[in-house]
């Protein structure tokens, strides 16, 4: 309890600096949303796994002395042991070997279709935002007809016309993956530039390539990253799906879709094969997925505060 | 006048919300009654715990994050203080009706406006679903919806603002309830529907003899409808008393900003208007001393270090402000001399 | 309302339009022709087989009598199989797809409902947790290799079901699961993030200031307006498990219409190809149709006319 | 109105139609006035009214449908970008949502700072300089400069706001609904900052509001815009003391007093219903199916706006 003197009831007058102090700490957006990002431990778990896959893609095909076309009949489809850590197929080709070869072919695939997809929807879907009216209309109309067109089907068209390979199959993937990404750009896109903040730096003067660089992008970065993420896991799994049925990579290259389709035909006898493609394909799908789940909510405006 | 009868009695409740960076006391000790049949403003600017209060009364606060930390509620002699959800569900909208701030969100968009009446009193009472619906037919009519047979079977989205929150009344005071809580009900609005709205709800107010808790910022819709007044302060009541006390004796500083900034349009000429300096405090980290103190032309150095006790200025009004402690040197109110200057 | 149905029945005329000429130009950029594959044929009757299918027209003639075909409903005749016509063979393979696939969405939209209310209700609880774990998996995991899995465990070392082939019920059960495992995991955790946006509504308030109990409210207040925005995704969703029905049944050896689609891959089977594409894209067309329209009739905002969506 | 020649910004016959699904909305419809150099004309009206589509095409987020828009002699509305840039120069706006009208991922400094970036004012240290003068001007904290606008409360990020608008030094402010959003003890904060900026700077101003209360205390002129339309204008003093269109009287008269001895005394005029949809708006006057006046020209004939005392302008059949 404080003493009551008479000397503590002297006239001081208000404090107006302490009253606009901000006690809160201060943190930028990404500040922000790194710390939430680092309190999800199922996102870092995702992340560190990730990147450890990525150096394993690099550096696996190199830690046994084999390549992934070498054939060895002498030693068919043997389990794992300290020679094959993996085992090998029904060609006796090393499946560690081939298993890492398959994540560069997988991982290439995902982030290299992800990516163009994004660049692409990210210009398309900017586009028709930005100038809205009837460029946005048509563009929109576009958008609405190849949305209602079966993905798969589609990829599966264009690879029969163009051929199987590593391209084609990031090319068929593309032609027909942006449109999500542009509709989620335009919406953004749209529901921004009608913010008064945009309205604000028109009024003073602004170009609409500062609006652009300085307003509309920083404010749709995050949904972009996330999708981004969630787009790498689709377009593995188209792959593998591709693969699959025989349209993706051709022998000898491998994919973890072709090792898993191998795999399969051999399943009964040595179920073993099918563990390693079955398990990084889920793993890393799963990875991609738990860290967009993370980041979504680490970028989500609406969770701030 | 004889005595009046409390319907509503709040004592020293404390309620906070609990939040990544900890917590956040947005009511700090808060009492106050309402009497049966009279009309109660709570006042203060956003963020001071106004609307939070109500909201604990009623338990519509998510819990977590939010939290009752301490104090009582006493609600027509019974102790609803910890009263679970489903004893409280047979007081709400039944015994306390409530209406909230945006009528445009307020209603269900994919139900007609007739059933969502109807849905309280089928609720509440053993009635036919054909009895509700008629009698949903005439709460309408009582709101002044013309039309009412037709209306009822519309959706939200084919009313107007100022039908929505005719509907919200409707729903709310469809049960005739000791009670209504008003939770900023004409903030969203335009100021002629403001002026339909006030005016319904004085006269529903009559007819159904209701109680009536108003939770605004406008002193002007206060002088309107309210018959005493609490003033909040950031999660504290600094003043409370009749409309009379509050608006022509003012004691407490921060009451004398609030009045000093408002316009008045039936001013003589046109004073500039005095404004409250600075900006309310963030109650995740509340001051020691008195919240207001930092932003009061009279502050002293004890309003800095302690918080002040609530003293009687009479039966009927109480101030919370050291400047009524006696060692306090005198200030001129600038209320004594009344607004009569103006008159 | 009437206006929405006719803007929806323009945008789906024309997509199936983009989807045929699309697939019909596509299809005949693909190098070689299905009569100079495998089986050498004799010159003179392939070209008599050419000219027989209108093969040696220009294109755009071709494509002019495919179209009127198409009106009378005529797909034209498998060039694999040349006693049959791809009528046919979509009249004999599409039952077994269209049951497994149904049977797949109805379970998969389901369970996937219970388990996004389930778990948006005990937020950060039990439920929510075996619903988050189901979703990952069903998200993860690609259905080819949850078929594998159980067609290894379920039928070959349990033996409780058959591994393969097609016939009783029996059959139907382990594709249809591992088809549906995908719908689940979408609709469980858009049902979930719905009923959370809409726990957060004003007007869930007002219905508990009412007096209702969390039952009533939940039933009558969340659910339905939960689940609009979710019918808007059953189209593309059925779309996956149409897709998806082309793994399932040749890993199941299902004499569906997804393994006679693969095969005409393989065989260059233009018009069987050409056939079910349209077939496949129709009905997905379709189904996009009647969601949206379902979504029209059910949210009041569209049927009463006030502005699209 | 009578052209004046001291007038900086005069607006004539402005027009401005949005179509939309359901036909035409005329959201202004003919409106014209002008205000002098270092006055404040307050524009008056409830949600709909054009009000804030008026302050917008002004200052070129629109493009005008209709009419001319003179400031400081020169037409600007149609410019070309160029010609934009060197008016924003002159001209500024302060918005309506404390909220959104701030880039949440900018600082505070670098939001006030852009207009000084733009138009390439100052740079470096001196940047840095003008920023800190300006948060001073608004009575902000230096140390606010590095925070970001969710820190801040309602009426700190509308002086954010105002910053933002004075970094440039226009001579001319068009306020849209600035303080609608605030609580009412910060509305006195804001529009006391906004008179002291005006006399310091001789700023001119197009204040626009959604009641009649604060606007008195800022403006000269009044006026008071009903679907599209002004209803009625005149100075401020006029205004109060002698409303003459009935929607004006209404409008006045459903401003609650903060007296409860005058607010209980008070008979107040109740507009029945709501304001009509602007896309089909009524024919003739658009306030006939709320005005208790009604007579049947003025379902007949728009009203147009003449003078019927010095300098007090209605549109009303009641006053022709």
């Amino acid at each position: 309890m404080i003493e009551l003197t008479r000397e503590k009831f002297e006239r001081v007058g208000p404090n107006i600096e302490e009253s606009q102090a901000i006690v809160r700490p201060s943190m930028t957006y990404w500040q922000d949303a790194w710390r939430r990002l680092k309190m999800n431990k199922v996102a870092m778990a995702s992340l560190v796994f990730l990147i450890l896959l990525g150096i394993m893609a690099i550096i696996g095909p190199y830690m046994l002395p084999y390549k992934y076309s070498d054939q060895n009949l002498m030693l068919t489809n043997r389990p794992p042991s300290a020679e094959h850590w993996f085992g090998t197929d029904y060609l006796g080709r090393d499946l560690f070997v081939r298993t890492w070869m398959g994540a560069r072919i997988s991982l290439t695939i995902g982030i290299t279709a992800a990516l163009l997809d994004g660049i692409i929807g990210v210009i398309y879907g900017g586009i028709s935002g930005y100038f809205g009216g009837q460029v946005d209309n048509v563009m929109m109309r576009i958008v609405d007809i190849l949305y209602g067109i079966p993905y798969l089907i589609l990829v599966i068209l264009l690879m029969l016309v163009m051929g199987p390979g590593l391209v084609t199959i990031i090319t068929a993937m593309v032609i027909t993956g942006w449109v999500g990404m542009a509709r989620l750009v335009r919406g953004q896109v749209l529901q921004l530039k009608e913010q008064e903040f945009v309205l604000a730096a028109k009024t003073l003067g602004a170009s609409p390539g500062r609006i652009i660089m300085k307003h509309l992008i920083p404010n749709t970065i995050g949904p972009i990253i996330v999708s981004i993420t969630f787009d790498v896991p689709a377009a593995i799994f188209t792959e593998a799906f591709l693969s699959y049925i025989g349209l993706g990579v051709q022998p000898p290259l491998a994919s973890w879709g072709t090792l898993a389709n191998d795999a399969t035909n051999v399943l009964l006898l040595y179920p073993y094969q099918l563990f390693f493609p079955a398990f990084f394909i889920s793993v890393t799908m799963l990875s991609f997925n738990l860290l967009g789940d993370g980041l979504r909510d680490a970028l989500d405006p609406r969770l701030r505060k | 006048m004889g005595k009046k009868e409390v319907l509503l009695e709040v004592k020293n409740l404390e309620y906070s919300f609990d939040t990544y960076a900890g917590e956040v006391k947005a009511v700090r000790g808060v009492s106050f009654e309402v009497y049966k049949g009279e009309a109660l403003a709570i006042v203060g600017e956003s963020g001071c715990g106004k609307s939070v209060t109500m909201h604990a009364v009623m338990k519509l606060n998510p819990e977590p994050p939010g939290r009752l930390k301490g104090g009582k509620i006493i609600f027509d002699g019974k102790d609803i203080t910890n009263y679970t959800d489903k004893e409280m569900q047979t007081i709400r909208g039944s015994e306390i009706g409530m209406i909230f701030q945006d009528p445009m969100t307020s209603l269900n968009p994919t139900m007609t406006i007739g059933k969502q009446i109807a849905e309280v009193i089928l609720k509440h009472q053993d009635v036919a679903k054909a009895e509700a619906m008629k009698r949903a037919k005439e709460m309408l009519d009582i709101v002044g919806i013309p039309n009412a047979d037709k209306r009822i079977h519309q959706y939200p989205h084919e009313f107007s603002g100022g039908m929505r929150q005719r509907a919200m009344i409707a729903i709310a005071l469809a049960l005739r309830p000791k009670l209504l809580i008003a939770d900023e009900p004409t903030t969203a609005l335009d100021v002629t529907i403001q002026a339909q709205i006030l005016d319904l709800m004085k006269d529903l107010q009559k007819q159904f003899n209701t109680s009536i808790i108003i939770i605004t910022h406008d002193l002007g819709v206060v002088a309107d409808i309210a018959d005493r007044v609490v003033v909040m302060y950031a999660g504290k009541i600094v003043e409370r008393g009749t409309i009379d006390e509050i608006f022509y004796h003012p004691q407490h500083p921060y009451t004398w900003g609030l009045l000093r900034s408002v316009p008045r349009l039936d001013a003589k000429k046109k004073d500039r208007l005095v404004p409250i300096i600075g900006t309310p405090p963030d109650l995740f980290a509340p001051p020691i001393g008195c919240p207001f103190a930092a932003r009061c032309d009279y502050a002293m150095k004890i309003c800095y270090e302690a918080p002040p006790e609530e003293t009687c200025e009479s039966d009927t009004h109480n101030v919370t402000c050291w400047l009524k402690h006696p060692y306090a040197p005198k200030v001129t109110n600038p209320f004594e001399m009344g607004v009569a200057a103006d008159e | 309302m009437l206006r929405y149905t006719f803007e929806r029945t323009i945008y789906m005329i024309v997509t199936l339009w983009v989807i045929i000429t699309l697939t019909f130009f596509l299809m005949h950029m693909i190098p070689g022709d299905p009569f100079t594959s495998e089986k050498r044929v004799p010159e003179q009757i392939r070209q008599n087989m050419l000219a027989k299918y209108h093969l040696d027209k220009p294109l755009i003639v071709q494509y002019g009598y495919y179209l009127r075909n198409l009106l009378h409903g005529d797909l034209g005749i498998s060039l694999k199989y040349l006693n049959r016509s791809v009528n046919d063979i979509i009249k004999a393979g599409f039952p077994p797809s269209f049951q497994i696939g149904m049977q797949s969405i109805i379970l998969g939209v389901s369970l996937g409902l219970v388990l996004g209310i389930v778990a948006a209700l005990n937020r950060n609880g039990f439920w929510d947790y075996i619903s988050m774990i189901l979703a990952i998996i069903g998200r993860s995991v690609p259905n080819f290799i949850i078929a594998t899995l159980l067609q290894f465990w379920i039928a070959s070392k349990l033996r409780w079901l058959p591994v393969s082939g097609w016939g009783t019920f029996a059959h139907t059960i382990l594709p249809s699961i591992a088809l549906s495992f995908a719908s689940l995991a979408i609709i469980s955790r858009l049902m979930r993030a719905s009923m959370l946006d809409v726990i957060g509504q004003d007007y869930i308030k007002t219905a508990k200031a009412k007096g209702l109990s969390s039952t009533e409210i939940i039933w009558r207040h969340m659910i339905r307006n939960a689940i609009l925005p979710i019918i808007t995704v059953l189209g593309p969703l059925i779309a996956g498990i149409v897709t998806g029905t082309f793994v399932i049944e040749k890993i199941f050896g299902i004499p569906g219409l997804g393994k006679y689609f693969v095969q005409s891959i393989y065989n260059n089977d233009y018009t069987m190809i050409l056939g079910t594409t349209i077939f496949y894209s129709t009905i997905l067309v379709l189904m996009v149709f009647f969601v949206d329209i379902t979504y029209g009739l059910i949210d009041p905002r569209i049927r009463l006319g006030k502005g699209g969506r | 109105m009578s052209s004046n020649d001291k007038a900086l910004l005069e607006v004539k016959n402005l027009k401005k139609y949005f179509y939309v699904s359901g036909g035409v909305l005329k959201a202004v419809d003919d409106v014209s006035f002008a205000i002098k150099k270092g006055q404040t004309l307050g524009l008056v009206g409830e949600s709909g009214c054009g009000k804030s589509t008026t302050g917008r095409t002004i200052i070129g987020l629109y493009e005008p449908t209709g009419g001319e828009i003179i400031f400081d002699g020169e037409k600007v509305n149609h410019l070309t970008y160029d010609g934009r840039k060197k008016f924003a120069r002159r001209a500024q706006m302060i918005f309506q949502d404390p909220y959104a009208s701030l880039n949440p991922r900018m600082t505070v400094g670098d939001i006030i700072g852009e207009g000084i970036d733009i138009h390439e004012l100052y740079t470096g240290k001196e940047r840095m300089e003008r920023i800190y003068e300006l948060l001073d001007m608004v009575g902000l904290n230096r140390e606010h400069a590095n925070r970001f606008p969710h820190e801040f409360s309602g009426g700190q990020r509308q002086r954010i706001g105002i910053a933002r608008a004075m970094a440039i030094e226009p001579e001319f402010i068009i306020a849209d609904e600035p303080i609608s959003a605030l609580d009412v003890s910060i509305q006195a904060q804001i529009v006391n900052l906004l008179m002291n900026l005006q006399q310091e700077k001789g700023l001119t101003y197009l204040f626009i509001a959604h009641d009649l209360s604060m606007v008195r205390h800022i403006s000269d002129n009044v006026a008071v815009m009903y679907l599209g339309m002004i209803v009625e204008m005149t100075n401020s003093v006029e205004l109060y003391a002698n409303p003459l269109h009935p929607y004006t009287q209404a409008l006045l008269s459903a401003v609650p007093i903060p007296d409860p001895k005058v607010e209980k005394k008070r008979e107040r005029i109740i507009l029945e219903g709501d304001v009509p949809s602007p896309i089909n708006p009524p024919s003739g006057c658009r306030f006939r199916t709320r005005c208790k006046y009604a007579m049947d020209i003025c379902k007949e004939q728009t009203p147009s706006l003449r003078e019927v005392s010095n300098g007090h302008f209605v549109a009303c059949h009641l006053f022709s």
